[in-house]
């Protein structure tokens, strides 16, 4: 299977051009076409995982330099059995000689760098290496250099083949109801099956230049399908803006290719581009700047401040759309490009050694950013929207830290509870045809139930409450900003990264207030609600079991007493089979270091996250304004360390002072006590509204949509007054001719 | 007799002709001679039959410059050098080739139903394809000018063809005036190159512009003015006026003509004199293409963002594409030997690709523009709707033109993008960066236009399909095969013009 | 023909006879130059013509100075002889104003004038500086017309035969485009 | 004899060419400008061979004549055309398309 993978994007695309072609025809217009090819490359990828399993179980004998076997160890705590008889070690023959059939070649990338060290027993984790299976063609061949393309399957593109195409099923099987009756309906799914093959042709590459096609037309689908509706102005311009700020990443993804493509001695192979940047044959500077160049394809692809604008424009989308963008395909494509040209990045930007890097940076604003975004939207959308900009952003600084494993690994948790979110707004607007939370919603966690309770889980794993998923992911994301990089850590990203947890905690607490609780509002008040049919449950109900269980795949290994009686076996099972081994990761053979589980940081930053919570809760259920004084400080007693500790300092002040003035000053004190810190508290809730309100008002529609503006309107006047140069008098253009031709001839005459 | 005449003059050397590599040339001019005894011989009603022996004629002349492409030994070089046929000129021959019969696809609808003289037309278009593969053999600025004139004076009356309607006329006359007087400054220019090398040989010109001659002056102004000619007709800011206006007021099929054959034809001789012989003036060539290219982008993109009318703004459209095929030269002459063959094959890969695809699109306009009668681009609304076949091939060409993959635009300008880094100078990396900024603006109004056919509603509610006769059809067909194919597999194309070089070396 | 003669005698002499081609030259260049200048600035659309012939006239000349006999002769017959008539054929078929009444110029002269400054400054400044003192050989014989012709028909046989087709296309296309239909 | 004597008469002729091209309205007037434009590359060309003592140049003069005579026959013919559909020879006024 691990060298058939190109079956799995061909299928969908096939599926593609089937549907185009016949789907209207079909009594369910297409659907069935692309819900069955998407099946089936769902149990593709999984076949995939299981031989990428026994791969890594059994990895495929290695000859270093020094000519020693390496020795193969069976693994014999693997959670799943090698299920799949073609990934095994003799399934490399089998694939050879498939592959000499077929007239190309398969290399399996044997990695061997020439240190023959010996894997280093870190974390007691063995590494052995298992070289990715790539298989691939020349693609063209243009006498300078020459051009392959292919499958290139290892952990991580399997993880993301099982990711994108399990997404992709739920989302079709979903929108089979969402979108019942739409009048493009075959279009949609034609479009659906495109968007899955092209992230699958993009995430299986093998060259670069591949990933730009596959970037490229990730691109171009999400454009189609956000304008799915195009018949309403916003819908059809919020498709152009986010193409146009793509494509403005783009040329960063263009120029970033190109200068690794002649860094790397004219190759565009992933694998030997990263090869040679861990090797340290390519200058620091050239890898900076590709590093830098790709880093603005990032930013705009994956939604990172400044270039995020065009994320919660996008919402204009069908929810499902919405679904398959945010948490798989789409957004995720930046992420993905930062891993797989991990060696790039990782020496470019020199994050095993730097304090504070460019990425880091940029994930953490982006994190803490969006969150604070999200907190101020009305639009159940926009607030998922935004929280997955400040989660893309969390991902971001995992990878910019250091923490491999972390990053990807909350790629794959948020995709899970971030589908269940955005298809659980789907189901909540399914009748309503609205998203706006504060007009149309409310109260709708008695006639939804099973919308509420998945969401509720989405919730709970996104917020971080142990042990859903997120909580592993994101602890693992802040160990690493804590313990990788030079001597210190990243404190900044730490800091930064936790305070996320708190607002992340906040503005979903805020968003299940407005959704679920007090009375129904609006459309939700006047419809008659209901909870939707099975197409639209049943992926709810198994993206929100993923959301539960997805986090225990990478359980931290650990003597703390906390998680210290979990199996070995059962722990860093992602990291072990997930996390790429050999030359083309930045380590290499060497143990590429690891964050440990750190019990303190893990307590403080849930509580960190569950005080945004509370908060918010108070905030909310017990309301505000009308209530007195009192009620305020009670509810500052109640939460805050801060208040504690202010607390402290009062009785400190009353017992240091408290034989002299005992009157005045207690009463000081206690004006101090019911103006000050209720003024702090209230100054803390209402500061981030409106720091959220102004980033919102002034620098994301402000600054960022009127520089744009601004320059498409520069762009136009300078064209209008090109324009008005075309007088259209014939005579007048042969005076720009001649004095054209004379000028020019005078400047280089004088100057050359 | 001649023979004899021949023979009877004193010293008159009778010159080696090989027939062989004249065929191509000789078989369209059969053609020329057919369509015209054709045009004298028949009644008006069947004229048409004009257009058909200029399509098999064209196809016909393949036939040859396959044979030379395959016949072994060195490439031809006839009259002492001033005719070559090498793979450059091969590759080109057949780009003119093909581009011809296409335009006669795209015309004979237009051209039968409106009221023109129909069998002059293809004549004109015949002598004009003539001229081009002439040109692309030519190293000999006699032979060049000739050529020039050849394929240039044809299509000044092309141009003019509408000539009972105040536009039409008005197209034509605003493109002869404006080449006339580039001619005239690039006639200027050729003295000069002559008068300082003593020859009209592009090889022995190429000698002296890298000797002393070439680093006075007077060889600058001569290079420059010379260049002027073949900028205008590539429509380079500031010799780009013209093209706007032309291309409103011509007959569609005669713009499409003009903006991929015509301007093809420019860029040929642009490539054989700056690499043949002004390859020693490299230091002056560089700027002055790097001054005109950022210029030519620019200018024809920003200008395009305005326009409303769907011919004028592939009018500036194709003015920005002139700029991005002239970027290359910006780095000419710097970096090593391969650099030079790197921007030619990706100058010839560029105007092979741009070519199709704006073919295609002029194509398409030429359908649509039989049902609306306007060219104007809000005519287009909701085209989608009752013409999903064209709105989507439209789309293909868009996509190819602005360069997102998989059309296959994206490829030509990936191919420049490597031209201009590999070279290595600051020059070049900011035409690299000035074309990069473009081709962004440039999808501003290219996805206008998609928006409008996808998005809008259709103007007068009219949604009855479209006709579309089937000469046009195998017009579009052809063009959106070969951009999606040559998308997904450039090896194909990229070979021929990795092969495209000149049979004389560089800089000699 | 006069010229012919004065360029015979001015051959034959040595030291004083160069200055006679001097003379020549200086005298039919002034005559050029100023019906050059007539034939762009005048109101009379014929005497613009009659100025234009002037001009071709003394190209001619030069020619002849410079030993070209067979494209002085050439230059006669066919601008002279084609193209003036062509111009005058145009004048009539369009009944342009013969003058006055309307206005030649247009309104921006000024760039017009301008940019041939400029162009004028360019050239001047690049000719003296790249052909300063160059002197044309003072044996100038001339050219046989048989060299001419053999150069036509083996060198540039391929122009020869292109322009051959040029002038019937452009002759057919010329009538169709001024046809009255 | 100088070269240059011939070459700056020549660019002299150029020059009044480019103005009359850029200031005539008639549109015959713009041709006979064309004229002179081409006559002084004919005197370059022919100054040159003489000077080189090579015999293209004057070749290149005559196939400039020729091309000359085909221009000047399209040129009229246009100018004509113009004529019949404006009614006046001013291609100043000729600008319906513009922008």
């Amino acid at each position: 299977m691990l060298s058939h993978a190109w079956l799995i994007p061909l299928i969908p695309a096939i599926s593609f051009v089937a549907i185009l072609a016949v789907g209207k025809k079909l009594p369910r217009g297409g659907s069935e076409i692309g819900i069955a090819s998407v099946a089936i490359i769902f149990v593709m990828s999984l076949g995939v995982a299981a031989g990428w399993i026994g791969r890594v179980n059994n990895p495929p004998v290695v000859h270093h330099d020094t000519g020693t076997e390496h020795v193969v160890e069976g693994d014999e705590h693997g959670e799943e059995a090698p299920a799949d008889e073609h990934g095994e070690e003799p399934a490399a023959e089998d694939e050879g000689h498939a592959a000499t059939a077929f007239e190309d070649s398969v290399s399996f990338a044997a990695a061997a760098p020439g240190s023959a060290s010996a894997p280093a027993a870190a974390e007691g984790e063995e590494h052995h290496e298992t070289p990715p299976v790539v298989r691939d063609i020349t693609w063209f061949d243009n006498g300078t250099m020459q051009v392959k393309v292919g499958t290139m399957i290892d952990g991580l593109s399997t993880l993301m083949l099982v990711v994108v195409t399990l997404i992709s099923l739920l989302v079709h099987v979903f929108s089979t109801d969402y979108v019942a009756g739409d009048r493009r309906y075959t279009h949609y799914f034609a479009f659906l099956s495109l968007f899955t093959a092209s992230m699958l042709f993009y995430v299986v590459s093998s060259s670069t230049l591949q990933m730009i096609v596959g970037w490229e037309l990730v691109g171009l689908c999400s454009f189609a399908l956000i304008g799915h509706w195009w018949e309403e102005k916003p819908n059809s311009d919020a498709a152009l803006k986010a193409f146009l700020v793509n494509r403005v990443g783009d040329i960063g993804l263009l120029c970033g290719m190109i200068v690794l493509f002649f860094a790397a001695g004219r190759t565009f192979d992933i694998i030997q581009i990263n090869e040679l940047a861990n090797a340290g044959e390519i200058r620091h500077f050239l890898l900076l700047v590709g590093s830098l160049s790709l880093m603005t394809a990032v930013m705009s692809k994956s939604g990172q401040f400044i270039l995020h604008t065009w994320l919660p424009d996008a919402m204009a989308g069908p929810t499902p759309v919405s679904a398959l963008i945010h948490a798989a395909t789409m957004v995720v494509a930046g992420i993905y490009m930062i891993a797989r040209l991990y060696g790039v990045f990782f020496n470019g930007l020199s994050i095993g050694t730097s304090n504070i890097n460019v990425m880091a940076v940029v994930g953490a604003v982006t994190l803490l950013f969006g969150g604070l975004l999200a907190f101020v939207q009305n639009d159940i959308k926009k607030v998922l929207a935004y929280s997955t900009v400040s989660q893309l952003g969390y991902m971001v600084m995992a990878l910019g830290v250091g923490a491999w494993t972390a990053g990807i690994f909350h790629l794959f948790t948020h995709a899970l509870f971030k589908a269940c979110l955005f298809l659980g707004a789907g189901s909540l607007a399914h009748h309503i045809h609205s998203f706006d939370m504060k007009e149309d919603m409310g109260g709708l966690r008695k006639v939804m139930p099973k919308t509420f309770w998945t969401f509720m889980l989405g919730t709970g794993a996104l917020v971080a409450v142990p042990p859903l998923a997120g909580f592993w992911s994101k602890d693992e994301i802040l160990a690493g900003a804590q313990q990788l990089g030079g001597d210190g850590g990243y404190p900044l990203m730490l800091i930064m990264g936790t305070l996320g947890a708190a607002v992340t905690g906040a503005y979903m607490t805020r968003a299940i207030w407005y959704v679920f609780f007090g009375e129904r509002r609006g459309a939700s008040a006047t419809h008659d609600m209901h909870e939707n049919g099975p197409r639209i449950t049943v992926p709810l109900m198994i993206l929100a079991a993923g959301a539960v269980l997805a986090g225990f795949t990478n359980i931290p290994k650990t003597d703390n007493f906390a998680l210290s009686w979990v199996p070995d076996g059962w722990t860093l099972r992602f990291e072990h089979f997930i996390e790429p081994t050999g030359a083309y990761f930045p380590g290499g053979l060497e143990s590429f270091a690891h964050p440990e589980f750190n019990l303190v940081l893990a307590v403080v930053s849930t509580a960190v996250g569950l005080t945004g919570v509370l908060l918010a809760y108070l905030w909310y259920w017990k309301g505000l304004g009308p209530h007195g004084l009192t009620d305020r400080n009670r509810f500052a007693r109640g939460g805050y360390k801060i208040l504690e500790n202010k607390y402290g300092l009062d009785v400190l002040y009353v017992d240091w002072i408290a034989g002299a003035t005992k009157g005045p000053i207690a009463k000081a004190a206690n004006w101090t006590n019911q103006n000050v810190i209720d003024g702090v508290v209230n100054l803390v809730g209402t500061s981030v509204r409106k720091s959220g309100e102004f980033v919102y008002r002034y620098i994301d529609q402000g600054v960022v949509d009127g520089a744009v503006n601004a320059s498409g309107a520069a762009a136009d006047g300078s064209g209008e007054i090109l324009r008005k140069a075309q007088t259209g008098k014939v005579q007048t253009y042969g005076a720009y001719l001649f004095l054209g031709a004379a000028i020019l001839a005078a400047i280089f005459v004088i100057a050359v | 007799m001649l023979a004899t005449i021949f023979a009877a003059a004193e010293g008159f050397v009778r010159p080696d002709i090989d027939w062989h590599a004249l065929a191509p040339e000789l078989v369209v001019l059969a053609t020329f001679v057919v369509v015209l005894l054709v045009d004298v011989f028949t009644e008006e009603h069947s004229r048409w039959t004009a257009s058909s022996f200029a399509g098999i004629g064209l196809l016909g002349a393949i036939v040859p410059l396959l044979t030379l492409a395959v016949r072994d030994g060195d490439p031809a070089s006839l009259f002492g050098g001033g005719f070559v046929v090498d793979d450059f000129s091969l590759v080109l021959k057949a780009l003119f080739l093909v581009a011809g019969y296409v335009t006669v696809l795209v015309s004979s609808n237009q051209i039968a139903e409106g009221d023109y003289h129909e069998g002059e037309y293809y004549l004109l278009l015949l002598a004009s394809i003539f001229g081009m593969m002439t040109i692309s053999s030519a190293r000999d600025l006699i032979t060049i000018f000739v050529a020039f004139e050849m394929l240039s004076i044809p299509t000044y009356m092309l141009a003019a063809w509408r000539k009972r309607a105040q536009t039409g006329i008005e197209a034509g006359m605003k493109y002869y005036l404006i080449g006339v007087f580039a001619t005239g400054v690039m006639l200027y220019g050729m003295s000069l190159i002559y008068g300082g090398t003593g020859s009209t040989l592009l090889s022995e010109i190429g000698a002296h512009i890298g000797g002393d001659f070439g680093q006075e002056p007077v060889a600058v102004v001569g290079i420059l003015f010379t260049l002027v000619g073949f900028l205008f007709k590539v429509s380079a800011v500031p010799f780009h006026n013209w093209a706007p206006d032309t291309y409103e007021g011509a007959p569609t099929p005669v713009t499409a003509f003009l903006s991929v054959a015509s301007k093809s034809a420019g860029f040929v001789a642009i490539l054989q004199l700056v690499f043949l012989g002004f390859f020693g003036r490299a230091d002056v060539v560089r700027p002055f293409m790097f001054v005109l290219a950022v210029a030519t982008m620019t200018v024809g993109n920003m200008i395009a963002l305005r326009q409303t009318n769907i011919v004028r703004m592939f009018a500036y459209s194709s003015v920005a594409q002139a700029g991005f095929i002239l970027v290359p030269l910006s780095v000419i002459g710097a970096g090593s030997a391969d650099t030079a063959d790197q921007i030619l094959s990706s100058m010839v890969m560029y105007l092979l690709v741009y070519t199709v695809v704006n073919l295609g699109a002029f194509a398409v306009i030429i359908s649509v523009s039989r049902r609306t009668g306007s060219g104007e681009i809000a005519s287009w609304g909701g085209l989608f709707t009752y013409a999903p076949a064209l709105a989507v091939s439209m789309a293909v060409f868009l996509f190819a033109l602005g360069g997102i993959p998989p059309a296959v635009g994206w490829f030509a300008k990936f191919q420049l993008f490597t031209a201009v880094v590999k070279a290595d100078t600051t020059l070049g990396y900011a035409a690299g960066v000035a074309m990069a900024v473009n081709s962004v603006i440039s999808l501003g109004y290219y996805l206008g236009v998609m928006r409008t056919m996808f998005m809008d509603d259709v103007p007068d509610g009219d949604t009855t399909p479209v006709r579309v006769p089937p000469a046009l059809v195998a017009a579009v067909g052809i063009t959106v095969v070969a951009t999606l194919v040559v998308g997904f597999l450039p090896g194909l194309v990229g070979d021929l013009a990795d092969h495209a070089t000149f049979a004389l070396s560089l800089g000699e | 023909m006069g010229f012919t003669i004065l360029a015979e005698v001015a051959r034959n002499a040595d030291a004083d006879v160069l200055v006679a081609q001097n003379v020549a030259f200086g005298i039919i260049a002034a005559i050029m130059i100023f019906s050059a200048i007539r034939v762009v600035t005048t109101s009379n659309v014929v005497h613009a013509a009659a100025f234009l012939v002037m001009v071709l006239a003394g190209a001619a000349a030069q020619f002849i100075l410079l030993g070209a006999e067979f494209v002085a002769v050439t230059q006669v017959m066919v601008y002279i002889g084609a193209i003036v008539v062509l111009f005058l054929f145009g004048i009539m078929l369009t009944r342009a104003p013969m003058q006055g009444t309307e206005k030649f110029t247009r309104d921006n002269w000024k760039v017009g004038a301008l940019t041939s400054v400029v162009m004028l400054a360019v050239l001047v400044f690049t000719l003296v500086d790249g052909f300063g003192e160059d002197k044309l050989p003072a044996d100038l014989m001339p050219t046989d017309t048989r060299v001419l012709s053999d150069a036509i028909f083996s060198t540039y046989l391929v122009p020869f035969e292109v322009i051959s087709v040029l002038l019937l296309s452009a002759l057919i296309g010329a009538i169709v485009i001024a046809r009255k239909d | 004899m100088l070269l240059n004597q011939f070459l700056i008469l020549a660019a002299i002729l150029f020059c009044t060419g480019v103005y009359g091209v850029i200031s005539r309205r008639n549109g015959v007037l713009v041709l006979m400008s064309i004229e002179l434009i081409l006559n002084s590359v004919n005197i370059n060309l022919v100054a040159f061979s003489a000077m080189n003592d090579s015999i293209s140049g004057q070749v290149f003069a005559l196939f400039v004549i020729a091309v000359a005579a085909a221009e000047v026959g399209v040129g009229l013919a246009i100018v004509l055309a113009i004529f019949r559909n404006y009614r006046t020879v001013d291609i100043d006024e000729v600008d319906l398309m513009k922008g």
